[in-house]
């Protein structure tokens, strides 16, 4: 029992629980407070019951297939996030290099008819990760070569490529409604999973989103790809002199980043989800969860699955909430007090670490 | 159980994109169901889908429905795939949608449903009053700034345009047009100095069709002491500078749908466009600032319109395919 | 170019650049004591609204400059309190300072809509304000040609205090004590560890003025450039954080990147003038101006970064 | 007697490790008192208890006789004791006056006066013959120079207790005889001193007595005079050290190396570092590079190692010319190198033993397959070469380097190196702030390279070393190779006539 708390790993679980737990403690309270400002709201608790049930609340495998569809473009955002962090770099550009992909796949699929509809999709995919790639080895190669501050480049990016998609949208657009996209000849298939789940949604996209988190996670962890891409974020010096290229490590790790991101844009625009570009100079909010994501999955693609189905549920007791006569908001509060508190999980390890050693000591 | 103890709302309204006080089709529907429920003692809640895709809105519609709503209002041409989709799902439940009429998303199929009552407001001669009189107030140099070329704001624009030629021929004076879409509906630092350029080039008043976004053109007319058309509401109380503003009657038609809903006349299976004929479009005249326009012109031109002697035209593609020999309209950026 | 167009643009980069000023300001005290500090957004978002709940409760109580002094002082202090959760976390927690900032970023706005909605008469998220605070003409310095048109006429109490704040930012930095230690613990916190100088007090200053100032610039972006809050500064305070970078961290040059920015942004916006549609431009390369600009400018100019080498780090006594 | 400093049974624990243990310390005044002690024994820590910096579980501290509570560094400062740290607490980009100030700054009215500062700096510097430039950046210095401003810091603040850490690992001979002449001159002005130093020599230059900490302990306190340099090292590692090096004279065999006009521009400045420099390095044979820092071998060895662009020249390595050739290729054709800066290039911190071990085979066959790491035989290689080098850390293979002591940080690095099998070992500084015992291992394993008829390549500042090890010497002035030499034909007063620039031949 020691030693399995003892693991990292294992830590690194609880203190996320941990966080969580915090979070919708927090939630409970604000919840309390806000109940006396508020005449038809319920109570606190049963709000709470809400918002933990919430994702959940339609019968049998429905309420499991829409969280799951939710899942899909913020895992990979996560994804993209946790990547970068992992080889010492903030990507803070995940909405642009997401929104640029989702376009790119919007793009083929509504006008590259000379290939066959049902590999169309497939091909759409490809060239949204290559675009998001593209967005990203800006960025990298600014860092790499130019030693442009990866964040600033981010941010400029973000709304270079917002701002892009916006203009471009036009040359997607249906004659009947000029601000608007055609709908994609081509989408993600839905082998059936539509009727599992009751729900006309539910597509392969978060079966590929998690074979993507696998993949990365053995990328990272299991081979020398990994090894000297994390060597590069950790001393980009020290790679050099072993004889890595430093340059090519930083612009590849930011190039999958964006990659992984462009992907999650896939997710979103060519599928059943039918989002529209609604043309709005707004960054795309799927970026910016992924931040979340890749924080509470502590940068660990595997971690990050769990965490992008928890704040994928999260997003969707929301509305959930409102019934219960309580804002919508307190669900994002909540998220963010989460978030907060996944700082303390160093200070929660330590305190386990020592706890342990003390008891070891005294006997 | 638990479950039991959610209250449940028997009227609801999804809200599109933006927020439930967007300044727009979202609060003037909301002010419409409020404003019954609360004279009828039946409750109501909003619903905000969880981001602006097709997904989202059934989604959110079933929120609605799963908590006990007998109406769910759907704002926004955004909803009509949705609602198409809702209609069959939902058969016991009622809609009334706004600014469309459901249909597939790719446009292919178009039906309704006997639960789905559709309106659409005649947003052009909404503008076209703004536009006509603004000209008779004296001013000939305009501006319009629409949210987004969506079918609603670009009839409210095309309305503007002929307005101020109608006006314009009958003075015999010459106008300018500055016209371009923002792409925003929301307040921003940068809509503000767009506004500001303009009117520092001589554009007198500019008819903000942009939601949250027109405060802004607000703050730029504050500062140049220049004027705006509000949209959509009566925007008369957001900043002096609002000399009047092209409504269309979201509130006033919700409440009524409301209204037919409970006394069982529930207009469901038809397509409604609500035009000066029928009062679902105009101007707040108790509320304007004009100096030569009046009641009896506005009058005038109101009764014209309803006996079809002035057509205000809403399906051009481009605004500059109106002939309007009296106005000048230089286009910004991609219409 | 004529001289109204040239004076248009000057006039109008001043509501980018003073918030920029403020806020990149603020960003400076707290990367200078070695706290990254992302949250600036979230801050201005949070210091805007208590300003601006204080406007839309206590209106006509005093005058208007009195008024927005003390929602001034109110988003200062609002922003102050609201930072100590990034200074906590980030300095005793020892955390990941990403993490704090994003979580605050995401509370900002969600408080904000939940706050607006719970206690506004509306009960919607959008405050509206009546802007009473505008200066139309300040006497005397209103009536020089030329630069009484360009800053002395249409003005905000905000402007001036923005560039006080600069000035004052400047001196604290450089000639006194404080911002001697303040610049040390960012730099090499063992140095300033090892003369005695308590390392977590001051990040804590640091963080706390970027509150302060992120709070502050968030009111002030807002006040002249709307007449409804509505719960976001629409990324300026990211803006910020590339203005401060793009400034290297000094306030000389943080000011000239926001007078840059602000002028980009303007121009942005200004495609309708006569001016700039007679160059005949695409309006798309006016809306990316800015942020290519600053990319390109940065590509040529980031060789070598100046930032804060502990920036980022947390202070750790026993690493070396 | 009476003593100014006594640490009575200090105890400072740290996890896993009882770092001080039961110490007790009488230091006398006005005596220059050394520390001697295997790395990791334990000095930097008793120091930085004495310094404030660490809170000791048990023991106490008196002062003059008096208990002192020492929490932080304001309080040791107001007992007069101040510290030069063995890592330099300097911030880079201030100004060697705003450092000195740092913490004791004046203030007239909210606002710094420096003016008298100023006159303060320069009148110490001139009695002390530091030869401080008050407005010149910490960037901009040497690091002898930034020693002396630790010191001038001290000297500011009217420390009479003044603590040496280390203060000589990273300095030239020059600088270190100007530092034991300084030393001296503050002594005779009643100051105390505490010296760490892993150079016995300079313990017998200095020092009056000596205490010596083997893991933790305090193993005794005696007087240099009475104590030779042999029973020292024996009492701080517990056996006998060879202090001599032993070998047998070189076999020079076919040349591996050739380095022909060789340049490199500097970083710093539009000059160049390295002007047009040529010279051979053969098979059997140890090739020292001497030089006073800041001459150009820096930017020699990363010319030759590939770490930056040449700006002239060949490098003919096995008959290929490597100057347009990679690192990777260098490594793959048994080109090793310890690099200077063991924290910049030599270990990736972050990553634990096991990896660092593999930087520059992770991608052979022996531990990869079809790009997957073969984690099995990466850590079974770990523990070999821990075994074989005698790397010790907290947790084995699975330690993070960033926590290893210096010493063992430099065995890892050495480890990795001497592993693939070099048939040419670059190694700059590589004993650098190490113990005897640790120096002599690695010197000896230098030679048994040579002996295996590999070439080494040495870069080295510390004369002694230069003296013992190489078997021919070549110095470096300003990047220029200014005489070749023989290491048994030369006297080190020779030696520093090259490089200082006094003494000059054509090379080749
Ligand atoms: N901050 C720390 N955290 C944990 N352990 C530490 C810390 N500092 C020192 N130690 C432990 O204390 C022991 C003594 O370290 P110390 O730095 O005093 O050695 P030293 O004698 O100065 O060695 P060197 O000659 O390498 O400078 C080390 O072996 C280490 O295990
Ligand atoms: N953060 C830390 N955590 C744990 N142990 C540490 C830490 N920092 C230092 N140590 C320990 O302190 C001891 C001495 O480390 P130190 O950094 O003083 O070595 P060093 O002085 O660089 O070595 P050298 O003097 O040989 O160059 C080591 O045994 C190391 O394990
Ligand atoms: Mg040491
Ligand atoms: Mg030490």
């Amino acid at each position: 029992m020691k030693k399995f708390l003892m693991n990292a790993g294992v830590q690194k679980i609880f203190a996320a629980l941990l966080a969580i737990l915090f979070g919708l403690a927090f939630g409970v309270v604000i919840l309390f407070i806000s109940s006396f400002f508020i005449s038809k709201a319920s109570y606190p608790l049963d709000a709470l019951y809400t918002i933990v049930t919430g994702g959940l609340r339609f019968s049998g495998l429905k309420g499991l297939g829409i969280i799951m569809r939710f899942m899909s473009p913020i895992l990979l955002t996560g994804l993209s996030v946790g990547f970068a962090f992992k080889t010492g770099l903030f990507n803070i550009g995940a909405s642009g290099q997401f929104v640029i992909g989702g376009f790119v796949a919007a793009y083929i699929c509504i006008k590259w008819t000379f290939i066959p509809l049902e590999y169309l999709w497939i091909v759409g995919i490809l060239g949204a990760v290559i675009a998001g790639g593209i967005v990203g080895l800006i960025s990298g190669l600014l860092k790499a070569y130019r030693n442009v501050n990866e964040v600033i480049s981010a941010i400029m990016l973000n709304y270079i490529s917002m701002i892009t998609v916006s203009n471009l949208v036009s040359i997607i657009a249906d004659k009947n409604n000029p601000s608007r996209t055609s709908p994609p000849l081509s989408r993600i298939p839905t082998l059936g999973l539509d009727k599992i789940f009751g729900n006309n949604t539910t597509d392969i996209s978060i079966f590929i989103a998690i074979l993507v988190a696998i993949l990365i996670y053995i990328i990272l962890e299991r081979t020398t790809f990994g090894y000297e891409l994390k060597a590069c974020g950790y001393n980009r010096n020290a790679a050099r002199y072993a004889g890595i290229n430093d340059r090519l490590g930083i612009t590849l790790s930011m190039t999958i980043a964006g990659a992984l991101a462009g992907l999650g844009g896939a997710m979103v625009y060519i599928s059943s989800i039918t989002k529209v570009f609604d043309s709005l100079l707004t960054l795309a909010p799927e970026g910016f969860d992924g931040i979340s994501v890749a924080l509470l999955g502590m940068s660990n693609p595997l971690g990050i699955i769990f965490s992008a189905a928890f704040i994928a549920a999260l997003k969707n007791a929301g509305p959930a909430l409102s019934r219960s006569g309580f804002n919508e908001e307190v669900v994002k509060i909540m998220t963010a007090v989460i978030i907060y508190a996944s700082a303390f999980s160093l200070i929660f390890r330590e305190k386990l670490v020592q706890f342990f050693t003390k008891k070891g000591a005294k006997k | 159980t638990k479950k039991e103890e959610t209250p449940t709302y028997e009227l609801a309204l999804v809200t599109d994109i933006g927020t439930i006080d967007d300044k727009s089709f979202n609060q003037g529907a909301w002010e419409g169901v409020k404003q019954y429920a609360d004279e009828h003692d039946i409750t109501y809640n909003y619903y905000k889908p969880t981001e602006a895709s097709t997904a989202a809105y059934v989604e959110a519609i079933g929120l609605a429905v799963d908590g006990g709503a007998k109406v769910v209002v759907t704002p926004g041409y955004m909803f009509a795939p949705a609602v198409y989709e809702a209609q069959t799902l939902y058969p016991e439940v009622k809609f009334v949608l706004l600014d469309a009429d459901p249909h597939t998303e790719d446009y292919a199929t178009f039906k309704i449903e006997s639960n789905v009552y559709a309106i659409y407001y005649a947003e052009e001669q909404s503008g076209f009053l703004a536009g006509y009189a603004a000209v008779i107030d004296g001013y000939t140099s305009l501006g319009f700034m629409g949210g987004m070329a969506v079918p609603a704001v670009v009839r409210f624009g095309h309305g503007f345009v002929q307005g101020a030629e109608v006006a314009a021929a009958e003075l015999n004076v010459n106008v300018t047009v500055k016209y371009e879409y923002l792409n925003s509906f929301a307040p921003d630092a940068a809509h503000q100095t767009k506004a500001a350029g303009w009117y520092s080039e001589g554009v007198e008043v500019i008819f903000a069709a942009a939601g949250g976004a027109g405060l802004s053109v607000m703050a730029a007319a504050d500062a140049a002491t220049a004027k705006v058309i509000g949209v959509d509401v009566d925007q008369s109380s957001n900043s002096a500078s609002v000399i009047t503003s092209a409504t269309k009657g979201l509130t006033t038609s919700v409440y009524a749908a409301l209204t037919d809903f409970y006394a069982n006349t529930f207009k469901g299976g038809t397509i409604v466009t609500l035009d000066v004929a029928k009062d679902g479009v105009g101007l707040p005249m108790a509320t304007s600032k004009f100096t030569t326009f009046n009641q009896a012109k506005y009058d005038e031109v109101y009764d014209k319109l309803v006996a079809g002697t002035i057509v205000v035209k809403k399906d051009a593609a481009k605004v500059v395919d109106l002939v309007v020999p009296h106005v000048v309209v230089t286009v910004e950026g991609a219409e | 170019m004529n001289t109204d167009t040239m004076i248009f643009l000057i006039r109008n980069m001043v509501p980018f650049m003073i918030p920029l000023t403020i806020v990149a300001l603020g960003g400076m005290f707290s990367e200078r004591s070695g706290v990254v500090n992302i949250a600036l957004e979230g801050i201005m978002v949070f210091g805007a609204s208590f300003g601006i709940f204080f406007i839309y409760f206590v209106p006509d109580l005093m005058s208007p400059q009195l008024m927005i002094l003390a929602a001034m002082g109110i988003a200062i202090i609002s922003g102050v309190l609201f930072s100590w959760l990034h200074a906590y976390a980030s300095i005793n927690l020892k955390a990941n300072q990403t993490i704090s900032g994003t979580a605050l970023n995401l509370f900002a706005f969600a408080f904000h809509d939940f706050l607006a909605r719970l206690i506004t008469k509306t009960g919607t998220e959008g405050v509206s304000f009546k802007n009473v605070f505008r200066i139309e003409k300040i006497p005397f310095f209103g009536d020089i040609p030329v630069l009484g048109d360009l800053f002395f006429k249409n003005v905000y109490l905000s402007t001036f205090i923005g560039l006080g704040i600069l000035v004052v930012a400047s001196f604290v930095l450089y000639k006194t004590r404080f911002g001697l230690r303040l610049r040390a613990c960012g730099e090499h916190p063992h140095a300033a560890d090892s003369v005695g100088i308590n390392v977590n007090r001051m990040r804590y200053w640091g963080v706390l003025i970027s509150g302060a100032l992120a709070g502050l610039g968030g009111l002030v972006l807002i006040i002249p450039t709307t007449v409804e809050y509505t719960g976001t500064v629409s990324g300026y305070g990211f803006l910020a954080l590339a203005v401060l970078i793009f400034g290297q961290w000094k306030p000389s040059k943080i000011f000239l990147a926001a007078a840059f920015f602000g002028l980009m942004q303007v121009i942005s916006n200004s495609s309708g003038l006569a001016f700039f549609t007679s160059l005949g431009i695409n309006k798309y390369f006016y809306q990316i101006v800015p942020y290519l600009t600053t990319l390109i400018v940065l590509t040529f100019t980031s060789s070598k970064s100046a930032s804060p080498k502990a920036a980022g780090e947390p202070y750790d006594q026993g690493k070396r | 007697m009476e003593y100014v400093i006594e640490l009575r049974n200090i105890t400072k624990v740290f996890p896993g490790i009882i770092a001080n243990d039961d110490i007790t310390l009488k230091v006398k005044k006005g005596e220059i008192h050394a520390l001697l002690g295997e790395n990791g024994a334990g000095k930097s820590t008793l120091m930085s208890v004495l310094f404030g910096l660490y809170k000791p579980e048990k023991g106490s501290i008196y002062i003059k006789g008096k208990e002192a509570h020492i929490t932080n560094p304001n309080d040791a400062n107001r007992y007069g004791i101040g510290m030069v740290h063995q890592h330099f607490k300097l911030v880079h980009n201030f100004t060697v006056l705003e450092n000195v100030i740092l913490g004791v700054e004046t203030v007239k009215n909210g606002t710094l006066v420096m003016a008298e500062a100023r006159r303060k700096v320069l009148d110490l510097s001139k009695r002390y013959n530091l030869f401080i430039e008050p407005d010149h950046l910490i960037s901009d210095i040497s690091v002898g120079m930034q020693q002396r401003v630790e010191i001038l810091k001290m000297l500011y603040k009217n420390n009479d207790i003044l603590i040496f850490d280390e203060p000589t690992a990273v300095l030239t001979p020059q600088e270190i005889d100007e530092l034991m002449k300084i030393m001296k001159e503050l002594i005779s002005e009643g100051k105390t001193i505490i010296f760490i130093t892993h150079k016995l020599n300079e313990i017998k230059a200095v020092a009056d007595r000596v205490s010596i900490l083997r893991k933790g302990k305090l193993i005794d306190t005696v007087d240099v005079a009475s104590s030779t340099k042999e029973s020292l090292s024996e009492m701080m590692v517990g056996r006998k050290v060879l202090l001599e090096v032993n070998k047998t004279p070189a076999e020079p065999k076919e040349v591996i190396m050739e380095v022909s006009h060789l340049s490199m521009k500097s970083k710093h400045h539009g000059k160049d570092s390295v002007n047009d420099v040529s010279f051979k390095v053969r098979r059997g044979e140890i090739l020292c590079i001497a030089g006073i820092e800041g001459n150009g071998q820096t930017d020699l060895v990363y010319g030759i190692t590939g770490l930056q662009k040449l700006s002239g020249g060949k490098i003919l390595y096995k008959g290929v010319d490597l100057a347009t050739k990679s690192i990777r290729y260098r490594s793959l054709n048994k080109i090793s190198h310890i690099p200077e800066d063991r924290h910049k290039h030599g270990l990736v911190l972050d990553y634990n033993l096991a990896e660092n071990l593999i930087l520059q085979t992770y991608f052979t066959d022996k531990f990869q397959k079809f790009g997957f790491l073969n984690f099995k035989n990466i850590y079974d290689h770990a523990d070999k070469m821990i075994q074989r080098f005698d790397i010790r850390s907290g947790s084995g293979s699975h330690s993070v380097t960033r926590s290893m002591s210096g010493g063992n940080q430099q065995k890892a690095i050495l480890a990795r190196e001497l592993d693939i099998n070099p048939d040419l070992l670059i190694a700059v500084q590589p004993t650098r702030g190490l113990d005897v015992g640790a120096i002599e291992y690695i010197h000896k394993t230098l030679i048994e390279q040579r002996d295996a008829g590999k070439a080494v390549l040495l870069v080295s500042l510390e004369l002694s070393e230069v003296m013992s090890v190489s078997d021919r010497i070549l110095v470096i002035y300003e990047g220029e190779l200014v005489g070749e030499v023989d290491p048994t034909k030369i006297t080190q007063q020779e030696l520093g006539l090259y490089m200082s620039g006094s003494k000059r031949e054509k090379v080749e």
